[in-house]
């Protein structure tokens, strides 16, 4: 067995150390009833035993050739997942065994990489989102944002926190199941694409805060300056959630327009999509707000010889501190992940960043133009960074999108499989150009809508 | 050598990326274009590599040496693994793609589910929390919504023994459960008596660790199991230490409600210095039902990914966003299908035999806490440094200068001084043997008199001790551009 | 340009420190006359502009995409390249930028991690040839044939090396290139796989070196004991050649049968096929040659201090001290290949390089099996390691592998490919089988051959 | 921390891979089984990670600092080069598969050799040579060739300056040519006039290197061309300084008729701790004809790989077995397609930039050998160092201690103490900036008269200087059991 590196040898000899009779006498605590490998009969008998490399390569291998892949087909998925060509550079470093098999940084002395990288994300993050302190990470978007409207909760000491319908389903779906079962209240208005929503409206002295995105789940852009306004008015903090962080290159941000705290997937930048996941959560806020923020944090500081140094900081917020008063109970985080953002953003840079922005918000209108040339089609969103709602009247969405992945294109992604009991959305359709996206895919994806609107 | 912060050595016309030019059409921004620069450092990829190279080399990781950190499982973390979760065909699958075209991930997700559930004897599990803490309210609110369901609302209390990881009262907490903690006994495991006593009809459940965090079986499992389910509650295992039983144990068979796995611990996905883990969650019958969503299942015409409420399940809702974790997925199921069923009993074998190893022959110079056998950890406190004027903190930092990371230091909180190790079943003996001998060489320089060279370890790592207290006091936690210099006054 | 750090200001501050007016005026010492782009018109206009990344990798990817790959079909080519499943750890480990990115150990302070694993490859390659010493790597076997016949003459200071007609073809024409233009003459027999080769009765009193090869390239495997006894009796040294290194795993090895130097092509441990090539020729010898052999040596030393550690050596040698007196003009060798090499074979040890052998025999056995139920075959290879000469008496191999090769079946390689001029092997076809080859493969051999050869 | 060699750490009955059974049939070995034990160590697969990180972890290497070393192109590697080469469509290729299967490799070999022809403006280029120095061979059995077509069996000088790379005599060496050395002037070039003088009706060709080992382009190129073919020989240009020319000056135009390029230098190919290098040798319309095999040709129906003679082609035979080192040309067409014409250019102009800034900047306490401008490599001697007991070598290792590979020493033979410093054009003015500083500050150390600190560096090495004559005197060149100790007597 290839991963253990006791011979049986090694064994006799240890056992005879440590004076027992074999290896399942220093299991002698556990109760007989719960052992269930000494059962007659066994209790895993069903399970496989061990596979050599080579076969789990092919089996596996076999199960990855069953798949489309995103790349192999004229692709403009989006909707919180976007395709972004990641230099090679960026996984050959996160692959070096110093970062990849380290623990979280505990023990700063040996563990400066992880700290100055994560000091430098940090940084980054605050930079694009225009907030003054970031987080080490979170899991991803979704948790952030559920953190985010606790954190809120803990900050304007209110139990109230207002959604926009246009907020990512998932992100609305992952903060309602974490406040679920606290004291904290939500409201959530529909999805609506064709209103315009009214939540300054709604917000009141009970408020905590109100989560919005920028662009929303429908592709559109806002100014939030106003809503900004209204909630501070009101004591209540502006919660803005970011799905595409590329967008942050082009777009006003967040905390330009009076945003109290951003969080961000950061996926997009960084990371291939992996069917969603592992992502990282940005999670940006005010510095008066730092000691109610989730999750881990590095700071500057300098070691016994004067010398600047990194360790984690403020982790009298944490649950390994704090317990049931900690501000989560977040722990293991997206180190890994939040690596491979930091070396893309930094391969980019100022220069290329700004520029990457321009060139996906230039492909998605010329996506736009190319749409707008099919029959029997809307594109309803007005302003956008590199996604766009259309509308097929008289068809559903998800069909379509079954037909076309039939001829290998994937078309965009059906508002059904978000809002499934909402029949009026079932002719929309969300589509996303990056700078992967070339103008002959843009005029393939038109000729064949044109063909399936028929 | 000292790495400048890349906002030290970048200059905003560097770019280490080359990119086509944008067409040059009218936006359709609405207005909201941005103004300024952002402040971003600009390099080259030469200098990126070069940076996170050398920044790579100021890091202990268990590829380079022995990190016997307890209750964390640091143990190899196979290149294959890297490989398979790397395969186009699995990292280059949008999430939302439809069905048809991701037959091979839902097939990954299933397998995995069929394994772990194999594994524990479990009714049900939800692979999308995100970590173990993650998984840990998911088990936590699985139980609040059974509670929920049957109308009884009146449990809001959580038993957490005083040896619990911080987690479990955090996110007890998180479920809107109060926490009442329930003491050790001598022996290191839960006080039966103490337990049956906590448990009244406002108890929702509890939180235990198995092992413990003392590295002991709790002798009692069955009978505290017994008592919970008596008493209407609930009960939650933490997984943290399943490496210890994995292959041996089943969860079920325990009296188990509901346990999370750590994917990068005991199925070896890399930690990456904090993460990406995944803690997917197993759930016994009267949980089940009450499984988030998303989840796979198969039926005659292939795989699906149930995303909404669909037959008898109740979903208490979504963890996540997209499916969890997924390129965890991939490499847990590539160690387990490598390791097998014959290979999880002896690498839990082995993890155990490696514990008990230490124990026996640290056991000569530092005080362990409990009599042995340990099961996969094994726990000292600082007795034996008592009148040396050395610390746990202290004695852990002269590791570093031997070439160790040092274990896990005052946790579990029920002893002085704890240090927790843990040293898994991928280390040789030649590896634990030089580790036994340095540390014993410590524990005698210690006892010999010599403080100082503890205190001012260590002397050989990229930093010397850093100043916490500063860094908490004062925080500094991004980088800001230096003020101006007033020369041109 | 991604690659390249200097910025204008760099450039005009770099410019003014040096005095130099641009840089074009660095170059004023060449004629202007040679300076093509300068010309007016360019020299170099043909030439397409720098690209991106994603447009690198789209463009070669197709390129990649348009060969069919080994793995992807039943696949039983050899002939010198044997493809093996390398374990994912190897390939890990060879790109550390450490090992990737460093030059020639020129300063041993700062290549330990360089020269200590030339000294276990040293080591391991000496253990499995049966020779005393080996050097850190030649090109690829055949350079290493060439190499060792030029070799074989300055230790006998003879002229004269024979080549057995049973030697890799390319192995021969390497030599034979290579010996060209020196004073040596090279005698190769003709290939001739259905007869016992009489080498002994060739060797006389100004035979420098006989040069087989075991297996031989038509897959025999062969006792050398009575032909080294002849060679030395008539004072020459016998070069055996080993195309696959895994045979050597189960084989009588070249040291134990009485070779003076053996010579091995390493790529087929911890390598991928690629094409060929970048190979890593493993160059074993007795220890009383030492100083007549080509290539770097590490060699064990101490330092300052009195600790053990390693430095090339015996460079003098070398052709960098001994210029035209040097034992060879090899420079820059196999480094990295030879590192995959050493890490393949750690892995597998002792317990794993024997099975590996095995396993790859009894697969070659099975294959047999299954070829002799084909009508019209005839395998001819009596005693192999894992791979055989099969006849297709009437037919032309390279055809019958086409027609199969578009029926997504790499059946062997053709003897016309190296033998164009003999017209008497245009039957011939080497097929093998490794531990990557499934039982299934090898009835899908049997069947399609069948077919072919109705 | 001491690494062990795998010899002492494994141990027979441990493996790092895990592989089926083998059936159980007679064996086709014809008695030639082995017998008894190799002496293999084994290790399991943590073991031989760990090990293998821990080594490359004494090493150095471009991705962790500037590495200066004259005459080696030690620029960065881009990582897109090593990951497009192991594009299973590129790494998974037998080289004797059907020509039909393969016609993408093919398409990179024949786009690969016309960027070398486009970029040297020459006839034909034989790509198979495995390194430089296999490159000068086959120039120079090229050269061979086309004498003894035209009958021409009188020329058997080659003339070499003493500059020379040690390789180039070796090579001519190897085709019977005798070596007449030609010295250099005072400015650090090859004397026209003695160059002249040696160039009789006996000579077969001149090995010339430039821009040449002083770093320094041969002012004189064109008459000295002139003059080598006026006098009815050939001439071979050593291409290893290709670097500061490329984009530049068409090799062509230079009147050469056979160079090599060295893809690990100029195009950016890994070096690999030595190697696996490539040579492609790129010829004149005279010496085309005898280029050896393969080459690959592409007609109306794709490509073809040309294994034998053909047509009107003279190959002087085969250099290499297979095609080549396939996996180099992957990586060098990826690194010249992202470069391309303007980058090429610009990179060249910049690695001359920032040699020239060294010269400037060192040239302050160093002394250079020769007057500026430089080309790509800035060449200093010992002068500086008079009298100080510090020596180029202990002045290189000191530099160790200072965190930078040092240049090139004692190299070329022309110079006393020779310092050939390449910063290559991936350097930023940072890293320039911090080497001079520190190089500055040793040579202020050293004439401030601190020999001792120099003679005994360096201190924070992985190794301290090591004994070279004791290696060379009583060679140990492999690892042997140790001598069984007696204790059974």
């Amino acid at each position: 067995m290839r991963y253990l590196p006791l011979t049986d040898d090694d064994r006799r000899a240890m056992l005879a150390r440590i004076g027992a009779a074999s290896v399942d006498d220093l299991f002698r605590d556990v109760p007989p009833a719960a052992l269930s490998d000494a059962t007659p009969g066994g209790g895993f008998d069903a399970l496989p035993d061990h596979a050599t490399e080579m076969a789990v390569e092919r089996d596996l291998a076999a199960l990855a050739a069953r798949n489309t892949t995103a790349g192999s087909v004229p692709s403009f998925l989006g909707a919180g997942a976007y395709r972004h060509h990641v230099p090679a550079a960026v996984d050959h470093l996160i692959q070096r065994g110093e970062f990849l098999t380290a623990y979280t940084p505990y023990q700063p002395e040996v563990s400066q990489g992880t700290l100055q990288y994560l000091y430098e994300f940090q940084t980054q993050v605050a930079l694009i989102t225009g907030m003054e302190v970031a987080n080490a990470s979170m899991y991803d978007a979704a948790t952030g944002v559920a953190e985010a409207a606790a954190m809120a909760c803990r900050v304007t000491r209110r139990k109230r926190v207002l959604l926009s319908g246009r907020l990512h389903p998932h992100y609305r779906a992952a903060t309602e199941t974490f406040l679920r079962y606290t004291d904290i209240e939500t409201e959530a208005l529909d999805p609506d694409p064709m209103a315009v929503e009214d939540l300054i409206g709604r917000v009141n002295p009970g408020t905590a805060c109100v989560v919005v995105q920028n662009p929303d789940f429908f592709g559109r852009l806002s100014d939030l300056a106003a809503l900004a306004d209204a909630c501070h008015a009101e004591g209540a903090l502006l919660i803005v959630a970011v799905a595409e962080p590329v967008s942050l290159g082009l777009v006003t941000p967040p905390g330009a327009m009076g945003a109290d705290i951003v969080v961000a997937e950061g996926h997009a930048i960084g990371s291939p999509l992996n069917f969603g996941g592992p992502g990282v959560g940005l999670f940006a806020t005010r510095k008066k707000f730092v000691r109610h923020m989730p999750g881990r944090l590095a700071g500057e500081t300098v070691d016994e010889d004067g010398r600047r140094g990194w360790v984690l900081t403020l982790s009298t917020r944490e649950q390994h501190i704090r317990r049931e008063k900690a501000t989560s109970n977040i722990c293991t985080n997206s180190g890994l992940i939040a690596l491979a953002w930091t070396i893309h953003m930094t391969l980019l840079g100022e220069a290329g960043f700004t520029k990457l922005a321009r060139l996906n918000h230039m492909k998605a209108v010329e996506l736009v133009e190319h749409l707008e040339t099919v029959p029997n089609l809307k594109v309803v969103t007005p302003t956008f960074f590199n996604e766009v709602l259309v509308r097929l009247p008289g068809h559903g969405a998800a069909a379509i999108v079954e037909t076309l992945a039939e001829k290998g294109l994937l078309a965009g992604v059906p508002l059904s499989r978000f809002y499934p009991t909402y029949p009026e959305l079932a002719d929309g359709l969300l589509v996303c150009a990056t700078e992967t996206t070339e103008s002959a895919d843009m005029a393939a994806l038109a000729a064949a809508l044109t063909e399936a609107l028929r | 050598i000292e790495e400048p912060l890349i906002f030290e050595q970048g200059h905003p016309d560097k770019c280490g990326v080359d990119l086509p030019e944008p067409a040059d059409k009218p936006d359709r921004l609405g207005g909201l274009a941005r103004s300024g620069p952002i402040g971003l450092p600009g390099l080259s990829e030469p200098e990126v590599v070069r940076h996170y190279t050398r920044l790579s080399q100021k890091n202990y990781a268990i590829d380079s040496g022995f990190y016997p950190l307890g209750s964390c499982t640091m143990k190899h973390n196979p290149r294959l693994n890297e490989r398979l979760a790397r395969l186009p065909g699995f990292a280059d699958l949008h999430p939302f793609q439809p069905e048809a075209t991701v037959q091979g991930a839902l097939a990954v997700m299933h397998r995995l589910s069929a394994w772990l559930l194999g594994l524990t004897g479990m009714e049900a599990v939800a692979l999308s929390p995100g970590a173990g803490a993650h998984g840990e309210l998911c088990g936590m609110q699985a139980i609040r919504a059974a509670l929920d369901a049957r109308g009884d609302d009146g449990r809001r209390v959580v038993l957490v023994p005083d040896s619990a990881h911080g987690t479990n009262p955090a996110t007890a907490a998180l479920c809107g459960f109060r926490v009442r903690g329930i003491p050790g006994d001598a022996r290191g495991r839960v006080d039966l008596a103490a337990f049956k006593a906590a448990l009244d009809d406002g108890v929702a459940g509890v939180m235990l660790t198995n092992p413990n965090t003392c590295g002991l079986f709790e002798t009692d499992i069955l009978a505290l199991s017994e008592a919970v389910h008596a008493a209407g509650a609930y009960f939650y295992l933490d997984g943290a230490n399943f490496n210890a039983i994995v292959g041996r144990v089943k969860i079920a068979d325990l009296g188990v409600d509901a346990m999370h796995i750590n994917l990068h611990k005991t199925f070896s996905t890399p930690h990456g210095g904090g993460g990406p883990g995944a803690g997917p969650t197993v759930l016994s019958p009267a949980l089940a039902p009450f499984a988030p969503l998303p989840y796979v299942v198969h039926d005659g015409a292939g795989y699906r990914l149930v995303e909404h409420v669909e037959g008898n399940a109740r979903p208490f809702g979504r963890m996540k966003g997209f499916h969890g974790q997924f390129g965890v997925f991939v490499r847990a199921l590539a160690y387990i299908m490598s390791m097998g069923r014959d290979g999880l009993h002896r690498a839990s074998g082995d993890a155990v035999l490696n514990a008990n190893y230490l124990l026996a022959r640290l056991g000569e110079a530092l005080t362990p806490s409990f009599e042995g056998p340990c099961m996969h950890e094994a726990l000292f406190d600082d007795r034996f440094l008592k009148g040396t004027g050395v610390s746990t903190l202290d004695f852990a930092k002269a590791m570093l200068d031997e070439g160790f990371h040092p274990m896990t230091m005052y946790f579990p909180l029920v002893v002085h001084g704890a240090m927790l190790m843990e040293p898994t079943e991928t280390e040789s003996r030649d590896s634990l043997d030089a580790f036994c001998d340095a540390v014993l060489a410590l524990a005698a320089k210690a006892k010999a008199g010599d403080a100082a060279f503890f205190t001012h370890a260590p002397r050989h790592t990229p930093r010397r001790r850093l100043d916490e207290t500063r860094a908490a006091r004062h925080p500094v936690l991004r980088w800001e551009p230096p003020a101006p210099t007033r020369a041109a006054e």
